[in-house]
C-alpha cells in the first residue's frame, strides 16, 4: 500500500491502488494486444524461481513447471502468485574503481560500457503499456546492441515486465536473462536494480559471461529505467 | 581526471508563501524552472537532464515525488535524477547536476528543489512517535537548542548575538521580492520580547514554514560563454564539495562540525581560496536558526573558534559589512526546506552576475554557498565567481 | 497565473482551489538486535551500552556499530544511572502527537561510564535552574510499569552532588572536535583531521 | 548483529502508525477537474497535438508547455485495460470484487483509473462500456465517483 503513495497524489493515489493492481492492467493490456499469453508469464516465473536456485541469495527458489504456474489461482487476474515478486528484506552495494585502480583489486574487472537512465510520464494513460519506450531509449543510449550481450539481469518484478524489457532492449535467443532468479526470486525494491549490477558483474567477473547487460526500474508499470552495459577485459 | 569549466546560466525562484494556494506542487516547481529556462533564455527542449532534490517524502506525503513531477518539469525522455540529504539537498542537488556537466556527460542540466510544506506540517514528520523512545523532540528546534547552548557556553558569546543575527536577516528579507517573510515593523526588541519556543532560540529566532522551489541551469563552458557573448553573465562555479558524519558518534562537535569544517577546506582548495575572511565576497549560508550564523563562521573558517560571534556583533556580517553574509535574508525569511540549500546556492551565483537587485553586494566577485541538513550531519558547499576559472 | 479555458458546464461555478487526502500506513517497526538487548535491560532496571572494543567509546542507547570505527560493538557495559547535563533546552512549544506538559526541560546526559549523551527529561527541579555540569540520577517508573522502553526511566532529577565544572560539551575537547581554522593560516593547512581516513590537518 | 546467538524471538517489534490528513492546493487544471467530478461532469486537457488528456495534465507530455484548455469528456467511456481484484484490501474503494481499470472517457484520448463494480470477473472485458455513479455529496474529491457500474446495452452509447 505504501507504494500507491508514488501515484499523482489527487487523481490517483486516493483510490489506494495497489502496486499488484497496477502491475496487472499492465499485463492485461499485453494480453490483449496479443504479444503474449498467460503461457509466457508463466514460462517467465518458472524458469526464474528455477534459475534461483542455484543463487544462494535468492528468497524464493522452486522447481515447478509453467503448467504447475498456470493453474495457481489469479492474486489479481491476469496476475498469479508466482507472476509477483516476494516481498524482500535486502541490501546491496558496489564499489566502483576507475581504470588502474580497477585493475589491481580484480584480475577481470567488469568494465561499464554505457549507462543511461530515462523517464516516462506517470499517468499510465500517457503511455503505451506494452512498450517500454524509456528502456528503448536507454539501451540505445547506452550501447547496448553494439556487441552481444551473453546475459541479461533485468529489474522485472512482475513476469509479463521481463518481455516487455526484453523486447525494448533487443535481446534475441541467445541472450541468458535472469539467470540469477531476478527480481521474482528477491525483490528488495529499491537496492533490486543495483543487486542485477552486482549479479551481472560477478558473472563478467568470473568470466562466465564476455559482456552483459543490467537494468534497473522504478515507477508504476517501468516508469523510469536505467540501461548498464558491462564488459571483461579478453586476457 | 580533467573536469569541464561549468558555470550557473539561469535561476528562478519562486515567490515564497506559507501556503502557496494558487499553485499544484506541480506548478510550484515549474513556477521556479520556468523562470531559471527564461532567465537562461532556453525552453524544455533544450534541456538534456534533470535534477531533483526534496526533503524527506513525508513532508507532502507523496512518495518519490520526483515521479510524478517529471512530467511538470519536461522530463519525458530524458535523465531524470532525485537528491536527498535532508536540508542541506537543495546544495546537494544543485552538486548532483554541476558534476553531470563538469563530467562531461550532459551540456545544459536543468536542476530544481521545493518543499510546498502547507500541504503537510514539517514538524510533525520531523518529530515521528518512534516506539520504545520517549517523545521529546519537538520538531528541528528541540534538537537544535542545546547545541545551541552549548555553543553560547563554549564561545562565552553574549546573549544578544541571536538577536542580533535574526534582526539583521529580517532586514535583508525586505529588500529581497522572493522572500516568504517581509516585517517591515521588526525591531531588536520585538525579537527580544518574542515567545522563547525551545530556550535559548526564541520564535523570532527561527525560521518559517514556506512553500517555494529554487530552480538553476547549469551549462557546460560554451554554453556560459554563449550566454555571456549574449550579455547574460554566467556564475562560474570553481569548486563544490559535500561531507556527511554520523549523527550518533561519541566524537562528534555538535558545535564545529568536522564535515562542515572539511567540506569548507575542500571547496576552498577548489577554488584558490587560501584565506576565505580575505578571499570570499560574501556569503550565503543556511541559517535555520539565528544562533547557526557565528556556529557556521567558525566552522567555515571565517572567524577562530569561539569568535564568530564578534563578527556578527561587530557589524560585519551586514549587507554594508566587510563579509556580508545571507543578504537575501536567508532562510531565517523564507524556508521552503527541501529548496533551502538551493536558494543559498543560488543566491551566492546571483550575486557574481550582479543580478541580486537591491541585496546586492557591489563589487561581488567570489561568493560561498552553503547548506546542511539532518542532525548538522549533511554539508554541501560551491564557491562561484564572476571570472573564468 | 495561467489563464485556464473552461468548459461550458464549470463557468461561473466556485471552482474548487484545495483538497484533503489523507494518508495512513501501518509499519511495523524492528527494534534490531542492539536495541532489543538495550531495552531487555531497561526491563531489570538497568542501563547497558555497548562498545566496539575494550577500550572505545561506550555507546548508550546502543546502536549496534561505532560509526567511528566502523565496527560492530559486541561488548556490552553497565553504565551508571547517574550522570551530568551537557545541555539541554527548554520546550515551550506545544507539538503534534505529543504528550508532554509544556514548558519540559529536555536534555543531553551522559551518563557515567557512556561517552554519548542521551536525550531525556530532567525534572524535580525548576526549568530556569537547570544548568549544564549538573549532576542527575534516574527516576524509574513503579516496578509494575516497567516496560521495554526508555519511558521505563521518568525522568532525570538533581541527585544532590556538585555541579561538574569539566563537563565535556559533546564532542569538545577529544575526538576531532579541534575547531578548524588557525588565525591566517590557510583552510587547506587547518588544523582538523578525521581519525579514521586521516584527512585533514596535523593534529594541533 | 553483535552475537550470532541472540534469540530472534528477543528483537522487539512495534506497530507504527503514521498518519497525515495532507491539504493540498491543487491549482486551476487540476482543481477544474475536481470542480468537474463536485458538478458530475469529467474534464480533460488539449494537448498541443490535439490529445485530451483525462485526468488533464497540468503541462504537455511532449513539450512541457502549459495546457491551458479545458473540455469536457464522457462521463461514460470505454475499458482499456483491466485488473481483476479477488480480494480487496481494506483501503480499496469496494470491499467486494471489482476490476481495476483505465478507462476512456468518450471523447478523451487517455484514460483515467476507475475501479467497476461489474460483480464478476465474467462481466469484465476490454472494450466494455461503463459509467461513473456519483456520490450522493460530493466535495470535489476522485472519490465523488463512488464506482464505475457497466452500461446496459442499449444505453449510454
Amino acid at each position: 500500500m505504501v507504494l500507491t503513495r508514488q501515484l499523482d497524489p489527487i487523481t490517483v493515489a486516493p483510490l489506494w491502488p495497489d502496486s499488484v493492481s497496477i502491475a496487472a492492467l499492465q499485463a492485461r493490456a499485453m494480453l490483449d494486444s496479443g504479444k503474449a499469453t498467460e503461457a509466457d508469464f508463466a514460462e517467465v516465473a518458472s524458469r526464474s524461481r528455477r534459475n534461483a536456485l542455484d543463487n544462494p541469495k535468492a528468497q524464493l527458489a522452486w522447481d515447478r513447471s509453467a503448467e504447475e504456474v498456470l493453474s495457481e489461482p489469479y492474486t489479481v487476474a491476469p496476475l498469479r502468485r508466482s507472476d509477483c515478486p516476494p516481498i524482500t528484506d535486502g541490501a546491496a552495494a558496489v564499489v566502483l574503481a576507475a581504470g588502474d585502480v580497477a585493475r589491481s583489486k580484480v584480475d577481470r574487472p567488469a568494465w561499464i560500457r554505457g549507462i543511461d537512465h530515462r523517464v516516462e510520464p506517470i499517468h499510465l494513460g500517457l503511455r503505451d503499456l506494452t512498450v517500454s519506450e524509456s528502456t528503448r531509449l536507454a539501451a540505445s543510449k547506452a550501447g547496448v546492441a553494439d556487441g552481444p550481450v551473453d546475459v541479461a539481469e533485468l529489474h522485472a518484478p512482475f513476469s509479463h515486465q521481463e518481455l516487455i524489457l526484453a523486447e525494448a532492449l533487443g535481446l534475441g535467443v541467445d541472450t541468458r536473462i535472469n539467470p540469477s532468479g531476478g527480481a521474482l526470486a528477491a525483490n528488495a525494491m529499491l537496492t533490486a536494480g543495483l543487486v542485477r549490477i552486482g549479479e551481472l558483474a560477478d558473472r563478467v567477473m568470473s568470466g562466465e559471461a564476455r559482456r552483459g547487460v543490467a537494468h534497473a526500474t522504478s515507477g508504476p508499470c517501468l516508469q523510469q529505467n536505467l540501461v548498464c552495459v558491462l564488459e571483461g577485459e579478453e586476457a | 581526471m580533467g573536469k569541464e569549466r561549468v558555470a550557473v546560466v539561469g535561476i528562478g525562484q519562486t515567490k515564497h508563501q506559507a501556503t502557496r494556494g494558487d499553485v499544484s506542487m506541480a506548478g510550484l516547481v515549474r513556477e521556479a524552472a520556468k523562470r531559471a529556462l527564461d532567465d537562461a533564455a532556453m525552453t524544455w527542449a533544450d534541456i538534456d537532464a534533470v535534477v531533483i532534490g526534496k526533503a524527506p517524502d513525508f513532508f507532502e506525503g507523496v512518495m518519490m515525488p520526483e515521479l510524478f513531477l517529471s512530467d511538470a518539469l519536461g522530463c519525458t525522455g530524458k535523465p531524470m535524477f532525485r537528491v536527498h540529504t535532508a536540508g542541506s539537498v537543495g546544495g546537494s542537488t544543485a552538486i548532483v547536476a554541476a558534476q553531470l556537466v563538469q563530467a562531461g556527460i550532459h551540456e545544459r542540466v536543468l536542476t530544481v528543489a521545493f518543499e510546498k510544506q502547507s500541504e503537510s506540517e514539517a514538524m510533525w514528520a520531523l518529530s515521528l512517535p518512534i516506539p520504545f523512545t520517549p517523545p521529546l523532540h519537538a520538531g528541528a528546534g528541540g534538537y537544535f537548542a542545546p547545541h545551541v547552548r552549548s555553543y553560547i557556553r563554549r564561545a562565552k558569546a553574549p546573549d544578544h548575538i541571536g538577536m542580533l543575527v535574526a534582526l539583521k536577516d529580517r532586514q535583508n528579507g525586505l529588500k529581497n521580492p522572493y522572500a516568504h517573510l517581509h516585517e517591515h515593523d521588526i525591531t531588536f526588541d520585538s525579537i527580544k520580547d518574542s515567545m522563547m519556543l525551545w530556550d535559548p532560540i526564541r520564535y523570532a529566532e527561527t525560521c518559517p514554514s514556506s512553500d517555494g522551489a529554487c530552480a538553476l541551469v547549469i551549462g557546460n563552458e560554451s554554453v556560459a560563454d554563449a550566454a555571456a557573448a549574449d550579455g547574460r553573465k554566467p556564475a562560474w562555479i570553481k569548486g563544490t564539495a559535500m561531507r556527511s558524519e554520523p549523527t550518533l558518534s561519541a566524537e562528534r562537535d555538535t558545535v564545529i562540525p568536522l564535515a562542515g569544517a572539511l567540506c569548507a577546506a575542500d571547496v576552498y582548495r577548489q577554488a584558490g581560496i587560501t584565506d576565505p575572511r580575505r578571499d570570499v565576497d560574501c556569503v550565503e549560508m543556511y541559517v535555520p536558526f539565528s544562533w547557526f550564523e557565528p556556529m557556521w563562521l567558525e566552522n567555515l573558517g571565517f572567524a577562530e573558534p569561539g569568535e564568530g560571534w564578534k563578527l556578527t556583533e561587530s557589524g560585519v556580517t551586514a549587507l554594508d559589512g566587510d563579509l556580508p553574509v545571507n543578504m537575501s535574508g536567508g532562510v531565517l525569511c523564507t524556508n521552503p526546506i527541501g529548496a533551502s540549500g538551493m536558494l543559498r546556492f543560488a543566491e551566492a551565483a546571483m550575486q557574481v552576475r550582479g543580478t541580486a537587485g537591491e541585496h546586492q553586494v557591489d563589487g561581488a566577485r567570489t561568493a560561498v554557498g552553503h547548506a546542511y541538513g539532518g542532525g548538522s550531519q549533511f554539508f554541501a558547499m560551491w564557491v562561484v565567481g564572476s571570472d573564468k576559472p | 497565473m495561467v489563464d485556464i479555458r473552461l468548459p461550458e458546464s464549470l463557468r461561473g461555478v466556485e471552482p474548487v482551489r484545495s483538497v484533503r487526502t489523507p494518508a495512513q500506513l501501518d509499519y511495523e517497526f524492528t527494534a534490531g538486535d542492539a536495541t532489543s538487548r538495550f531495552l531487555k535491560g531497561i526491563t531489570e532496571k538497568r542501563i547497558i551500552g555497548q562498545r566496539a572494543t575494550p577500550t572505545s567509546r561506550v555507546y548508550v542507547p546502543p546502536r549496534g556499530a561505532d560509526p567511528e570505527l566502523g565496527a560492530a560493538t559486541p561488548i556490552e557495559v553497565e553504565v551508571a544511572q547517574t550522570g551530568t547535563v551537557t545541555s539541554f533546552c527548554v520546550v515551550n512549544l506545544a507539538f503534534y502527537g505529543s504528550v508532554m506538559e509544556i514548558p519540559y526541560t529536555s536534555a543531553l546526559i551522559l551518563l557515567d561510564g557512556a561517552d554519548l549523551s542521551v536525550m531525556h527529561l530532567i525534572q524535580e527541579i525548576p526549568a530556569d535552574q537547570v544548568r549544564i555540569g549538573m549532576r542527575v540520577e534516574a527516576v524509574w517508573r513503579d516496578d509494575a510499569d516497567i516496560e521495554p522502553t526508555l519511558e521505563s526511566i521518568k525522568y532525570f532529577r538533581p541527585n544532590g552532588e556538585p555541579d561538574d565544572p569539566n563537563v565535556r560539551i559533546p564532542g569538545e575537547g577529544h575526538g576531532t572536535g579541534l575547531g578548524s581554522w588557525v588565525g591566517g593560516v590557510a583552510p587547506t593547512e587547518a588544523i582538523i583531521r578525521n581519525p579514521r581516513t586521516g584527512e585533514g590537518g596535523e593534529v594541533r | 548483529m553483535t552475537d550470532d546467538s541472540t534469540d530472534q524471538d528477543e528483537i522487539l517489534s512495534a506497530p507504527l502508525i503514521i498518519e497525515y490528513p495532507f491539504q493540498r492546493t491543487t491549482g486551476p487544471v487540476i482543481g477544474a477537474f475536481l470542480t468537474g467530478l463536485r458538478e458530475r461532469v469529467l474534464v480533460g486537457s488539449r494537448a498541443e497535438d490535439g490529445r485530451v488528456i483525462v485526468p488533464p495534465a497540468e503541462f504537455d507530455p511532449v513539450s512541457g508547455n502549459d495546457l491551458t484548455e479545458l473540455v469536457e469528456v464522457g462521463p461514460a467511456g470505454e475499458v482499456q485495460t483491466w485488473a481483476w481484484v479477488t480480494a480487496p484490501h481494506d483501503k480499496h474503494p469496494l470491499d467486494h470484487p471489482f476490476a481495476w481499470a483505465q478507462i476512456r472517457p468518450d471523447g478523451a484520448d487517455t484514460a483515467m483509473l476507475g475501479a467497476v463494480d461489474a460483480g464478476t470477473i465474467e462481466a469484465m472485458s476490454t472494450g466494455l462500456r461503463v459509467e461513473p455513479v456519483w456520490a450522493d455529496e460530493r466535495v470535489g474529491h476522485i472519490d465523488d465517483i463512488t464506482r464505475w457500474v457497466p452500461v446496459a446495452s442499449g444505453e449510454g452509447a
